[in-house]
Formats: C-alpha cells, structure tokens, sequence
C-alpha cells in the first residue's frame, strides 16, 4: 500500500474508506466529511507534502443510483519528484454537498465552480460559488448522466438577436 | 505679420474647413441607409450589454498632468522673447533667465517629490 | 497686394493643400507597403501598379459605407471632432517653408504660405490645440475606450508639447539672427542652415542641437500618436480609441488628419533640424526656376526619409506603457531639455563675447 | 447615498468599470475580463469565461474513445498534436498498453515540433500585444514552416486526429527527419532575431519585468503549471518528474527563471524553444529507421488494410473497431502529459464499456488564467493586456 | 477691409462671450470660450502683435482651456450635479448690473480727453520692431525683470497649491 | 471703425458679460471661464493701449499683457484645484454651496 | 531590491503589481544598470536593423493566391495525404465502389454523412444517397480509415469556396467527381 495512503488510514481511521490501485495509480477513498481534513494533512505533512492540486472534478456514476451517485475526485502532486495520488470521496444523490477546499489551493476555486455548474455538486464555504461556463439562468447541470447530450432544445432558451426588432 | 502673411493662410483656413464639411456632408449623402436596429447604434462595450455610462468621473491624476503642462508652457513661452535675443543681453540676461528656469526647475523637483508624477 | 499676387497665393495655396491632402494617400501606401516588406509580406498590390491605388480604394469604401451615429454621442462634439482632427495639422503647415522660392523680375514666388515673423510660434500654438480633437472625439463618443483614449491622449500630447516646444527653443536659440530678421521665423531657420562648416560639414541643426533633436524626434512620435507612442488608439488596450465610435468618412477624416500631422511633423523635423530645402553644398536659394525646383526635391527626398522613419520605428518597436512614457516626458525629455537650453545659452554667450 | 458617496475618498465615488472582451482585439480568445478601473491603474478584475464552452467532457460520453482523438484538437487548437498524443497517451494508460519504440519517437517529434509551433506563436503574439506587431508575423512564419512538416507527415496542417490508440494513423515519410532538421535549425537564428528585437530593448523591458507577478509559493497554489509556472523557479516539468514517451532517453535542460514576471515566461518560453530544437535533433537521430509503429493487437487499433481485404478476421476486427470501438477495462487513470501551456490530464472512468463514464480534461490554460486578476489588480490596463498575452490562453481548452 | 475684419471679430467675441456665460453644459462653455479666445488673437493680430497673438492660442488655447476641458471631462458633471441656477429676477438684475457697468465703462472711453476719435498710429511699413517676440524680450529684460521672475515664483506656487489641493493623501 | 475707443468699447463690453457670469451663474466652472472672459478683455484693452502709444511708451502694454496671461493660467489652475477640493467634498459644482464658513 | 543600483527610476517597476516578492535575487543578465540600456536609442537602432534586414534581403512569404498556388515543400500542391475535401472512388469498371456499409457514417465524429443504402438489379449494394455536409465536416480523415473498400478518400484539394450554405452539402455527383 502507498506509504502516503498508510499514513492516511492511520491518521484518520475514521474517514478512511478504502484504497485502490489501478495501473499503479494510488486512489484513497474517504468520506466526504473528512476530505478537507485529509487534504490539510496531506498538504501540510511533510513526508506528503503535495503542493499542487492538479485537478479538483466530479464523476456521476449514473442516472438511477441513489446512494454514492457522485463522486467528487481530487488529484494530488508534489511538484518535486512528480508523486501523485488521487483522493476520493463519494456524495448521494440527494445532498450532493461538500466541504470546499479554496482555503487549502485557490486553484480549486475555479474547478469547484465548474463542478458546480456541470455537475451540481455544492461546495460548502467556497468564496464565490456561482456558475462558470454557463449562463446565470441556466437551470440543469448538463454533465450528470439524466441530461441528455442532445435535443434538450436548451438553445430556444436564451434571448437571440433578432435583425427585425428594429430600433 | 502684416495682412499679406495673414491672407494666405487664411484661405487656407477657409479651404480646410470647406474641404472637411464636405467631407461630412459626403458621406451623409453616399452612406447606404440599411436597416437600423438597436444594437447598430449602441456604443462599443466589447460585444456585451452596455455596463453603465462611460460619463463619469476619472482619476485626478489626469488633472495633474495637465497643471504640470501649466507650469511648463508658461515656462515656454516665456523663455521664447529671451531665446530671440539672448546674444545680445549677454550674461545678465543668462542669469536672469537662469534664476527663472531653476525657480520652475524647482518647482518640477516639488512635484517629483510630492509623487504628482508617480502613478499609484 | 495686387490682384496677380492674390491670385497666385490662391492657386499656390491650392496646390500646397492638394498635395497635403495627396501626403495621405501616399503615406498610406508607403505604409502598408512599407510594412508588408519588414513583415516578409507582400502588402496590397492589387489596385493600380504595385498596389497604388489602394488608398483611394479604401477612400472610396468608406465615402460609401453606412453612416452611423450612435444614440449616446454628443452629437455637436460628435461632428466638430473629426473636422477639427484634420483642420489642425493642416493650418499648421502654412508656415513650412517647402522651397527656397523663385524670383522673376520683381515678382517673388515663395515656396511658403506665409512666412510670420513669429512663424515658430505660429506653429507652436495651433499644435497645441492638437489634441482637442483627439479630446472632442474620444470624450463625445460616450464610449469607455474612447473617453480612457482621450484622457490618455491630452496627457499624453500635453506632456510631449512641452519637450518639443523646449527643443524648438533650442532651435530657436542656435538660429543666427544677427541679419535682422527674426530667428522666430521659420525663413530664417531654414536658411541658417544653408551652406557648410569648414567647407563640407553641413550646418544642420542636427549636428549642433543632437539633443534637441531627439527630444523633437521623440515628441514627434508622441504628437501623432505613432508606436512607441500610440497609447491613443492602441488597439490591444483601447480597440481604437477615440476612433471607436465613427464610421465611414468621419473615420476617415480622423485618419486623415492623423496622416496630415504625421506629414506636417516629418516637415517640422526635415525644416528644424535637417536643413529644410537646403543642400549644404549647392545654394539653391538664388531664385532660378531650377534652384527653386530642385530644393522643392531636396525637400522633399528628406521629407520622405523621415516619413519612413515614422514607419519604420511603429513596426519595429513595442509600445510604451503610459507611466512609463509619463516619466520619459517628464523626467528625462524636460529636464534635458531644459539643461540643453542652458547650455546652448552658455554656448552662444560664450561665442559672442 | 450621499454620506456612502462622500465615505469613497476622492473623485470617484464609483469606480470605471471597463470590458475587456468577449470581443476585443486583445483577448484572442471569447473571453472577458471586467476591470474596475482608478484612472488607469486596475483597482479590481473579474474573469467571465464560458462563451467557448462545447461540453466536450459531455460529448465524449457519448462518443468512442477513438472519435474523441477528433475533440482534443480542437481543445488546444494552437498545439493540437500535443493534445492528440496526450489523449491516446492517458487511453494507452488506461489500457495498460505500451506502442512500439518507434512510435513513441515519432510522437516525441510531434510534440515537439507542436511546442515550438505554440511557442512562436505565443511569443509573437505576446510581442503583438506589447505593441511590436512584426514579431508576431516573424513567429506566424515559422509556424508555417512547421505545419509544412505537420502537413507533409500527418495530412493537416492544424488539426490532425493523427495519433491512433496504439500508434499511429499512418507512418512518417521517409524524408520527415531532414524535414525535422531542417526546420530545427531554423529555430536558434529565429530566437536570436526576436531577442535582437526585443530583449535589450528598454520599452520591452519596461513593460514586461515586474509586470504580473505573484508569489512563488501562491503559484503553485493557484495550481499554475508549464512554462509559466517554471517563470516562477518551480522545476515541475512532466517530461521530467513523470517521464513519458521517450523523454527519459532524452537529454535536455528545463529551463527556469526567478522572477515570475511576464519577462521570465518569455525568456523561459525562449529557452524552451531551443531546448525543443535540441530535442528534435536527438530524437531524429535515435529514431528507430524503421520497425511497427502500432501495436499488434487489433482488438484497439485498426488493422492494415492490405490485409483487410484478404482475411475475413480481419474485416470483423475492423467493424468491430468502428461500430464498438476499443473495448477498454473498467478502472479509472489520471495520465498527464507536457503541453505547451502545461500539465494536461485527462482523467478518464471506464465501466467497461464503449464510452468513457466520465471524461474529464485537466486543462492547463484553465488553472493558469484563473490567477490572472491576482496578477493585474495594482497594475495598469496595458499590464494586463501583456499578463494575459504571457498566459497564452486557448479557449478550446479553457471553456472545453 | 479691415472695418468688415474688426466688426465681424467684435461680434464673434461678443456672441460667444454671451454664450458662454448662458450655456449650462460647461463642455459648450468651454467650447465657446476656444472661440473667444481664438478671435480675441485675431484682434491681437489687427493690433499688430502677433507674438502676443501666438501667446494667446499657446496659453490660453493650450494651456488653460485644456484645463479647463480635463476638469469638465474629469468632473462629468450629471445635470443634477451643476447646481441649480439662480432666479430669473436674479438673473435679470445681474445682466442689468452689468448692463450699466458696461455702459459706464463706453462712457468713460468715449468721452474721455484722450480717446476721442483715436485711431491707432501707422506702424512704420516693413518694420516689425513692434510687436515682435525680440520687442517683447527687450522690454521684459529692460524693465520688467522682476515681474519676470515673479512670474516664476507665482506659478510655482499656485502648482504647489494645487497638488496640495487635489492630491489627498500624500 | 477699427479704432482705439472701439477696441476698447468690445473690452469693456466683453468686461462686463464676464462680470455677469460671475454674479449670476452658480456653477463654479462658468464662473472660473467667466473670470478669464473678465481677464482677456483686460488684455484687450491693454493690448489697444500698447498699440496706441506704440511710439512712446515702449511695450509696457504687452509686457503686462503676458504677465496677466500668466496670472490667469495660475489662477486657473487653482482655482480648478479649489473646485475639485470643493467637489469632492461637497459632490457638486454649486457655488452657493459652498458657505463652510457661515454654518 | 533593486535600491543597490541607484535607480529609483526603475525601482517602482516591481512594486505596483500585487505582490511583488522581494527573495529573488536579480538575475545575471539584467541590462538595466547600463547606459547603453538606459538611453533606448542603441537598442531601438538595432532593432531597425532587424526590421531593415528583412526588407532587404528576406523572400516575401505570402503566396498570392490565386495566381501561385500553394506548394508544400517537396511536393506539388498540398502533402499526399492531405486532409482536404472528399472523393467517392469508382471501380475499374466504373461503378462506384462504395458498398454502404456506413462505416464512415458511424465513425465519423461530425456526424456529417448521411448514407441511404440500395441493391442494384445483381444485388450489389451502392448508395443511392452519399451525402456529406461540408460545413460540418472538421476533417479528421476518419471515414476514409473506416472505409473498408477504399471507397472515401480525402483529397489534397484545400480551397472550399462556396456562395451558400446549400452547395456546401455535397451530393453523390459532386462526391464522384471530386
């Protein structure tokens, strides 16, 4: 088991849920409560010491599931020697809602915001959580599976320029 | 700069401003009328709706500029009658001018230090 | 005046405000053509010959384009600003002494509008209403960019009038006026430059006001709004400046007084500081029909030198940010300006005495 | 209102609040700043984006995961090859697969050569928005150049979906080393010639060093990454930390400057063009001649189609291929590679199927724009103007 | 010639110095100001001053109307902002105030002993000694030398002045 | 008609319309251009007298003319100055606004 | 931290940006401190230089277009394999050589072509529709991967002018006979 992951598990017995490896890529599975307080520690540990949050994103694992339908995905990497690790934590349907982590990495300000926005997933004490790419009046989050990739008719939606209006 | 230097410039004063009514007359006449809508005639704001007015007060700084332009025209000018003659007035004349130029070379030094030059 | 005389003023202001007008369209096209070569392109070369009549192609587009006024404009300041834009640079040429002129008889043809005793400072009050058209346009327009434009456009000018009315002081004061008539006139400048020191080396201002003539050369660019100056109207910042809001002729009559000061400065700098129409080694100021032809080229060959200069320089260089270019007026161009009228005061003292 | 107006100290009760963009002439991109402005000094900036957003993360949820080689082009449109091999490179992970040698030098090459093309361009158009137009048209010639070779090898000369998953479409032309080559010497005399033009030049100077500056530590916490994060000192270069393709084989420096202004993201953007010129000649010269390009596996790459015709396994291979596409293992990977503006990561789930679950782009321009108002609030409006010319923002990628 | 040049100049000024004090957008004000200042040059001129003529497009042209426009531009005044003007009747008594100072002073010039009927002297033809920037220089290094250097110090003060005035903090 | 009483008639005249945007207008900047209205005529009428006496007195009427040119520029500037202070306590241009010292 | 150098001129340059940071040292190669630098002139000469240089004696680049075509470099026209407009190949016997199988219909990432199939009298199959929409198309060269029969190509053909958006749609004919 990745030493960063073991040191995980020990510090937070109660967060920590599961760890996996796929193509040597470790991923840490906590609950969502303890992700800012896993993060803090993997940030600041020194023996961890991940600088750079590479991405901060959110994954709907399907339509129908109710329980664990989110998850929000960060990734992690030490600029030094290139370490990188993944973190994950699972969201329900219903009160997709976690806690922000601007306060850790301002480059999670943005990707919140855009996790938001596609996803819909709230992110608690973030600065300024407003839609990114879309509208102010946009009203679905396009990137969860129950939206469809095309014939919402989304576009009849905004206000177009019409050449007749006149003046 | 009697009459006679004054006459040709004036015609051509006269055929400038001419030249420029027409201008503007010309394309009032040529211009196309197409079909007008309201965005054709809102002002430029990058593509967007219009943020509010672009009348509105500005940074004094701008203000200073211009006063300092005072100071240094005046200095101008002035310099102007003793540049003309100054072989003739010959030392006295240069120390005159002299105190004039370091009391505003002064008065430049003031502003240097007061930060009216500086931005921020 | 006899009627002979009004007569020949008049045509002779004609053809010297046709060929200023004519100074666009070749401006233009030594521009974009000049530019195209230092960019490896090949530029407009599709109307006329080598792309000459390009200018008059684009003249001919914009005479018949949609004439629009926006909704929130002044309207009056809205108009007047494009006339003033050209008017300005235009009346400031009167007192370019372009020739040495001819003579035949009694009856002398001078290759100058009118030749003021204070001509100098003719020309230094209208440049110093140049900028109002840059003010009236930007400011009437009610548009962000243009008002940010003309704010940046008087400080700017303002700042660079003062270095270039010091280093014309400097002119003013190398000008040998001992015959009587005054140094002010722009005459005199110009024939005090005629002829050579020690036989070969022409007596330009150049080469005894270097330093004022850089500050003139910079104050220049300033003046017209050309790189490494154009805070007015650059394009990146501004869109256009105060330029933004018009269209058709009225743009162009902006452009075209922004080439016109361009033309009228390029003389300003050949008439202080390169010698005008003379040539340092042939008098051409006797009054023959040839003589006073051939200074009419002398004139302008050198005229075009320094209008390529203009283009050069703006296709070569990055431009100035305006603190920056606030500081460069104001802490190195005046101060040396001033220092170099010091020492020109001393220099000349020093001389007579 | 009167006391809240007499409380703002000064003339302006309201600060000007100017737009720059959606359209405007030096956001090359739609997108929009809205800077409150104190005369000429930003007091306070915003960034809108979005007007570019195509949801391709969305798309590609419904599309194969060889149709979306076509998307990533589109992403980095001003380096689209090195986001074409970064997409195959993150499937390839995926699938736990690796190409033949050759291959990897060939997209090594391509990379590069990618690099370099966003690099002139970048720097040209930097130049273009400090005021010095000619620089940019200098760069736009040697980006042509460079799609000649990208032409002559690949069949586009911007966008070119050429890397496959397993390889590549087809292999390079025989002369595409000299081409190499020969476009590789043109980049030091190229570097010298803009750097005559500008480097010493004290209005280039003046307004590019200590413009858009922020703190190094800040930098990495904004999650800035590539050539913009190495302005700041911060040796992170994925070539280096995370060697992929063959750039362990490769010997090149990652160049790096202290200062973190937009002075140092050119001259790092400078050094690195010639660090890529020495790239190019190495891999030229260590490119196997000959030997597979693709991977013998015809479950994810398309058979020869010589062979096609012969072999009636074959032809089923191939429908499947298309109708099915590659039929990856459920799993997740975060693969990232260099880009020109730095780190891009696709973060690809897979349940097994013939979409991705999820497709999310890690986009380098997003990360490293989202700190523009840090860097431009104090400063003037022709400051950010060359702030974000240094940034070298692509929208494609920023609003995907 | 020069009558038609002097009445068309008088009237100009006149009309535009009463539009001036009428209009109640400062930009027009300003704008009928350039006007007054551009005809009184040209009476500078007709006087036989051109250098003065030049001085006046220079200072007041360039320097003070600029002013003048950078504060207007500055201040953007909203109609509300301007003030509100005084009464009719205010109005009306001022102008008649003004009315009967101006009379006052045409009565002093008119029959005063030394006007009457005075039209200026010939300047000798060709000559420019009058009038001219050298003239001017002479008499301000002849007599006027400490008025000159005060002028100096006068504008350095008032600059100081105004920095201390606009610039807040410091 | 171009005469010396003439010229002096169009100063006083001129005088006068300045002396009336003094007292009856309430914004502070036609006030200021109405004081320079007030100046140039003065320096018109210097200007006839130095052109009257041009034989006898020198150039003491030019003189005082660029000297009051002067003056009007530094007056300008501070009053410019004292209505922007006034602005920006007070956010408007109303001079009978301005009565600090009465209240 | 530039006050050593004397220069309050070019000391403020750092300072108004946000947070301008005061560890790093000022690198080596910092003109600033010389005259040369200071007085602009010699550098902006050198820059004229550059610029004059390439009026004299650079080739111009631009190629004009409609009377010189466009050459990549060792090649007559465009590269061979040029992504360019389509072509529907025919047989040696004439006959169209597509099959469709839509191949290239479901491949194509665009979604520009739009295929309806047909057996001829001898049962062979052939579009009786082959319809690609030009102005979606974004020229990956997939369906010409795709196609099983080497029917659809790509050819090197690059300049795509049309007057409406109708004749961007191309039809069987115009595919043939591209």
């Amino acid at each position: 088991m990745f030493k960063d992951a073991e040191s995980v598990k020990e510090k937070f017995p109660a967060g920590f849920l599961a760890y996996e490896e796929f193509r040597n890529q470790p991923t840490i599975i906590v609950k969502p409560e303890a992700v800012f307080e896993v993060l803090r520690f993997l940030k600041d540990d020194p023996s961890a010491g991940y600088d750079l949050l590479v991405d901060v994103t959110a994954v709907d694992h399907g339509a129908g599931l109710s329980d664990n339908r989110f998850s929000v995905v960060y990734h992690l990497c030490r600029t030094a020697e290139g370490k990188r690790l993944r973190l994950k934590a699972f969201l329900n349907a219903d009160k997709p809602v976690i806690e922000s982590v601007v306060p850790l990495w301002l480059a999670a300000n943005w990707a919140e915001r855009e996790a938001y926005d596609l996803m819909g997933i709230t992110f608690r004490n973030h600065p300024d959580l407003r839609r990114i790419m879309l509208p102010d009046s946009f009203e679905h989050h396009p990137l969860r599976k129950d939206y469809p990739v095309e014939g919402r008719g989304e576009r009849d939606s905004f206000i177009k320029y019409n050449p007749d209006d006149g003046l | 700069m009697g009459a006679e230097q004054l006459f040709p410039t004036l015609v051509l004063v006269g055929l400038v401003v001419a030249t420029a009514t027409a201008l503007i007359v010309i394309s009032s006449l040529f211009g196309p009328a197409r079909r007008k809508s309201r965005e054709k005639f809102d002002t430029y704001e990058c593509g967007v709706q219009l943020l509010d007015s672009a009348r509105r007060r500005f940074s004094v700084k701008f203000y200073l500029t211009a006063l300092i332009f005072l100071l240094f025209d005046i200095e101008a000018v002035f310099l102007i009658p003793w540049a003309v003659i100054y072989r003739k007035l010959g030392v006295l004349g240069l120390f005159e001018t002299f105190f004039f130029i370091a009391v505003l070379g002064i008065g430049l030094l003031y502003i240097y230090r007061r930060g009216a030059l500086e931005w921020d | 005046m006899s009627t002979l005389e009004i007569i020949v003023t008049c045509i002779k202001v004609l053809a010297v405000f046709t060929a200023l007008q004519m100074a666009v369209p070749v401006l233009v096209i030594m521009e974009r053509r000049g530019v195209s070569f230092i960019q490896d392109r090949v530029g407009p070369d599709r109307c006329g010959p080598f792309g000459l009549l390009q200018p008059f192609a684009d003249a001919a587009k914009l005479v018949f384009k949609e004439d629009i006024t926006p909704r929130h404009v002044d309207k009056l300041l809205y108009f007047l600003a494009p006339a003033f834009c050209l008017i300005v640079p235009t009346v400031a040429f009167a007192v370019v002494p372009f020739g040495s002129g001819i003579r035949i008889g009694d009856f002398t043809l001078s290759f100058q509008i009118a030749d003021f005793r204070v001509g100098v400072l003719y020309l230094l009050a209208i440049l110093s209403m140049s900028s109002f058209g840059v003010v009236c346009a930007g400011w009437a327009q009610n548009n962000k960019y243009g008002t940010l434009s003309a704010l940046r456009g008087v400080a700017q000018s303002v700042s660079y009038e003062i270095a270039m009315c010091l280093a014309v002081v400097a002119v003013v004061m190398s000008t040998n006026s001992d015959s009587g008539v005054s140094s002010t006139a722009m005459s005199t400048i110009v024939a005090d430059q005629g002829g050579t020191y020690l036989g070969f080396f022409p007596k330009w201002n150049v080469f005894t006001q270097p330093i004022a003539f850089f500050i003139f050369l910079a104050a220049m660019y300033a003046e017209t709004n050309r790189t490494p100056f154009d805070f007015v109207e650059c394009e990146q910042e501004l869109v256009a400046g105060y330029m933004t809001e018009y269209g058709s002729m009225k743009f162009s009559m902006l452009f075209m007084g922004e080439y016109i000061a361009m033309a009228l400065q390029s003389a300003l700098l050949v008439t202080f500081f390169l010698g005008g129409w003379t040539l340092p080694w042939v008098d051409l100021g006797d009054g023959s029909i040839a003589g006073g032809i051939a200074s009419v080229i002398v004139f302008l060959v050198k005229w075009f030198a320094v209008a390529w200069l203009y283009i050069w320089v703006r296709w070569t260089l990055p431009r100035l940010r305006y603190d920056k270019l606030m500081d460069l007026g104001w802490k190195a161009l005046v101060p040396l300006a001033l220092i170099n009228i010091v020492a020109t005061a001393f220099v000349g003292v020093w001389l007579r005495s | 209102m009167k006391t809240q107006l007499k409380k703002a100290d000064g003339l302006e009760p309201r600060p000007m609040v100017i737009n720059l963009g959606p359209s405007h002439p030096s956001m090359h991109n739609t997108l929009r700043v809205i800077a409150e402005l104190d005369g000429e000094i930003i007091r306070k900036a915003d960034l809108e984006i979005g007007y570019l957003h195509c949801g391709f993360e969305k798309i590609a949820e419904s599309k194969t995961y060889h149709q979306f080689i076509a998307f990533t082009d589109r992403m980095g449109y001003t380096s689209a090859l090195c986001n074409n091999i970064g997409y195959v490179l993150a499937v390839e992970k995926l699938l736990g697969i690796d190409v033949p040698e050759r291959c990897k030098w060939i997209r090594v090459i391509l990379a590069e050569l990618a690099r370099l093309s966003d690099h002139v361009m970048s720097i040209g158009l930097m130049a273009m928005d400090i005021g010095a137009f000619t620089v940019m048209l200098y760069g736009f010639i040697e980006r042509e150049l460079i799609y000649d070779v990208f032409e002559a090898s690949t069949g586009g000369r911007m966008t070119m979906s050429y890397p496959r998953i397993g390889g590549l479409v087809k292999d390079v032309p025989k002369d595409f080393g000299e081409r190499v080559l020969k476009f590789a010497d043109r980049v030091d005399p190229f570097c010298s010639e803009v750097e005559e033009l500008l480097e010493n030049n004290r209005i280039w100077n003046e307004r590019t060093r200590g413009v858009g500056v922020i703190p190094r530590e800040e930098a990495v916490n904004w999650g800035i990454t590539g050539p913009l994060l190495r302005a700041f000192g911060v040796n992170y270069d994925i070539r280096k930390v995370n060697p992929y393709l063959t750039y362990d084989q490769i010997d090149f420096e990652v160049p790096l400057r202290p200062e973190g202004d937009v002075f140092a993201r050119y001259k790092v953007k400078m050094a690195e063009m010639r660090q890529s010129a020495r790239i190019l000649r190495q891999a030229v010269e260590k490119m196997p001649k000959s030997g597979p390009i693709n991977i013998d596996d015809h479950g994810i790459i398309l058979p020869p189609k010589d062979g096609m015709k012969g072999s009636i396994e074959s032809l089923i291979h191939h429908f499947k291929l298309i109708i099915d596409g590659i039929k990856i293992p459920a799993g997740e990977s975060y693969f990232c590679t260099e880009t020109p503006n730095g780190e891009l990561g696709f973060y690809i789930v897979s349940d097994g199927g013939r979409h991705p679950v999820r497709m999310r782009v890690r986009p380098p321009t997003f990360y490293n724009l989202q700190p523009f108002p840090r860097m431009v609030e104090g400063g003037f409006i022709s400051d950010s103007i060359a702030v974000m010319a240094s940034l070298n923002i692509a929208a494609g990628e920023l609003d995907r | 010639m020069s009558d038609v040049m002097f009445v068309a100049l008088a009237v100009v000024s006149t009309a535009s110095a009463l539009l001036l004090v009428t209009r109640r957008n400062p930009l027009y004000a300003a704008l009928c100001m350039m006007v007054l200042f551009g005809t009184t040059a040209l009476l500078f001129l007709k006087l036989s001053a051109p250098f003065l003529a030049a001085m006046q497009v220079l200072v007041y042209g360039g320097a003070v109307l600029m002013l003048f426009l950078f504060t207007i531009m500055l201040l953007n005044l909203h109609p509300e902002e301007l003030g509100s003007e005084k009464g009719l009747t205010f109005k009306l008594s001022a102008g008649i105030l003004s009315a009967v100072l101006a009379i006052f002073l045409i009565y002093a010039v008119k029959f005063s002993r030394d006007m009457t009927g005075g039209s200026f002297p010939e300047l000798p033809a060709g000559s420019a000694a009058f009038g001219s920037a050298e003239s001017v220089g002479e008499g301000i290094f002849d007599a006027f030398v400490l008025p000159f250097e005060l002028v100096s110090v006068l504008i350095v003060a008032a600059v100081a002045g105004a920095i201390v005035l606009t610039k807040k903090k410091l | 008609m171009f005469t010396v009483d003439n010229c002096l008639v169009l100063s006083a005249v001129l005088f006068a319309i300045g002396v009336f945007g003094v007292i009856a207008r309430r914004n502070l900047l036609v006030i200021l251009m109405s004081i320079e209205v007030m100046l140039n005529a003065v320096n018109l009428a210097f200007m006839s007298f130095a052109r009257q006496h041009a034989f006898e007195g020198g150039n003491a009427g030019q003189i005082f003319v660029l000297i009051v040119m002067a003056v009007a520029a530094a007056e300008a500037a501070v009053g410019l100055a004292i209505l922007l202070a006034f602005f920006r306590n007070r956010q408007t241009a109303d001079a009978d606004e301005a009565n600090l010292m009465k209240n | 931290m530039q006050n050593q150098h004397g220069s309050s001129h070019d000391s403020h340059g750092a300072s108004h940006s946000g947070g301008g940071h005061d560890g790093h040292e000022r690198p080596q190669d910092d003109p600033r401190e010389s005259l040369w630098y200071r007085c602009y002139i010699p550098e902006i000469i050198r820059g004229l230089k550059v610029t004059m240089k390439h009026i004299l004696f650079r080739p111009r680049f631009t190629v004009k277009y409609p009377e010189e075509k466009y050459n990549c470099p060792g090649f007559e026209g465009s590269a061979p394999g040029y992504h360019g407009e389509h072509r529907l190949k025919k047989d040696e016997q004439g006959r169209i050589k597509c099959v469709a199988c839509l191949m290239c219909q479901t491949v194509c990432p665009a979604k520009c072509i739009e295929i309806e199939g047909g057996e001829d009298e001898k049962g062979a199959k052939y579009p009786v529709k082959f319809e690609i929409n030009m102005l979606r198309c974004i020229y990956c060269g997939f369906c010409e991967e795709a196609c099983p029969k080497d029917a659809i190509e790509l050819t090197t053909k690059y300049y795509q002018v049309s007057t409406s958006r109708e004749e961007k749609i191309y039809g069987k004919e115009r595919l043939l006979n591209n």
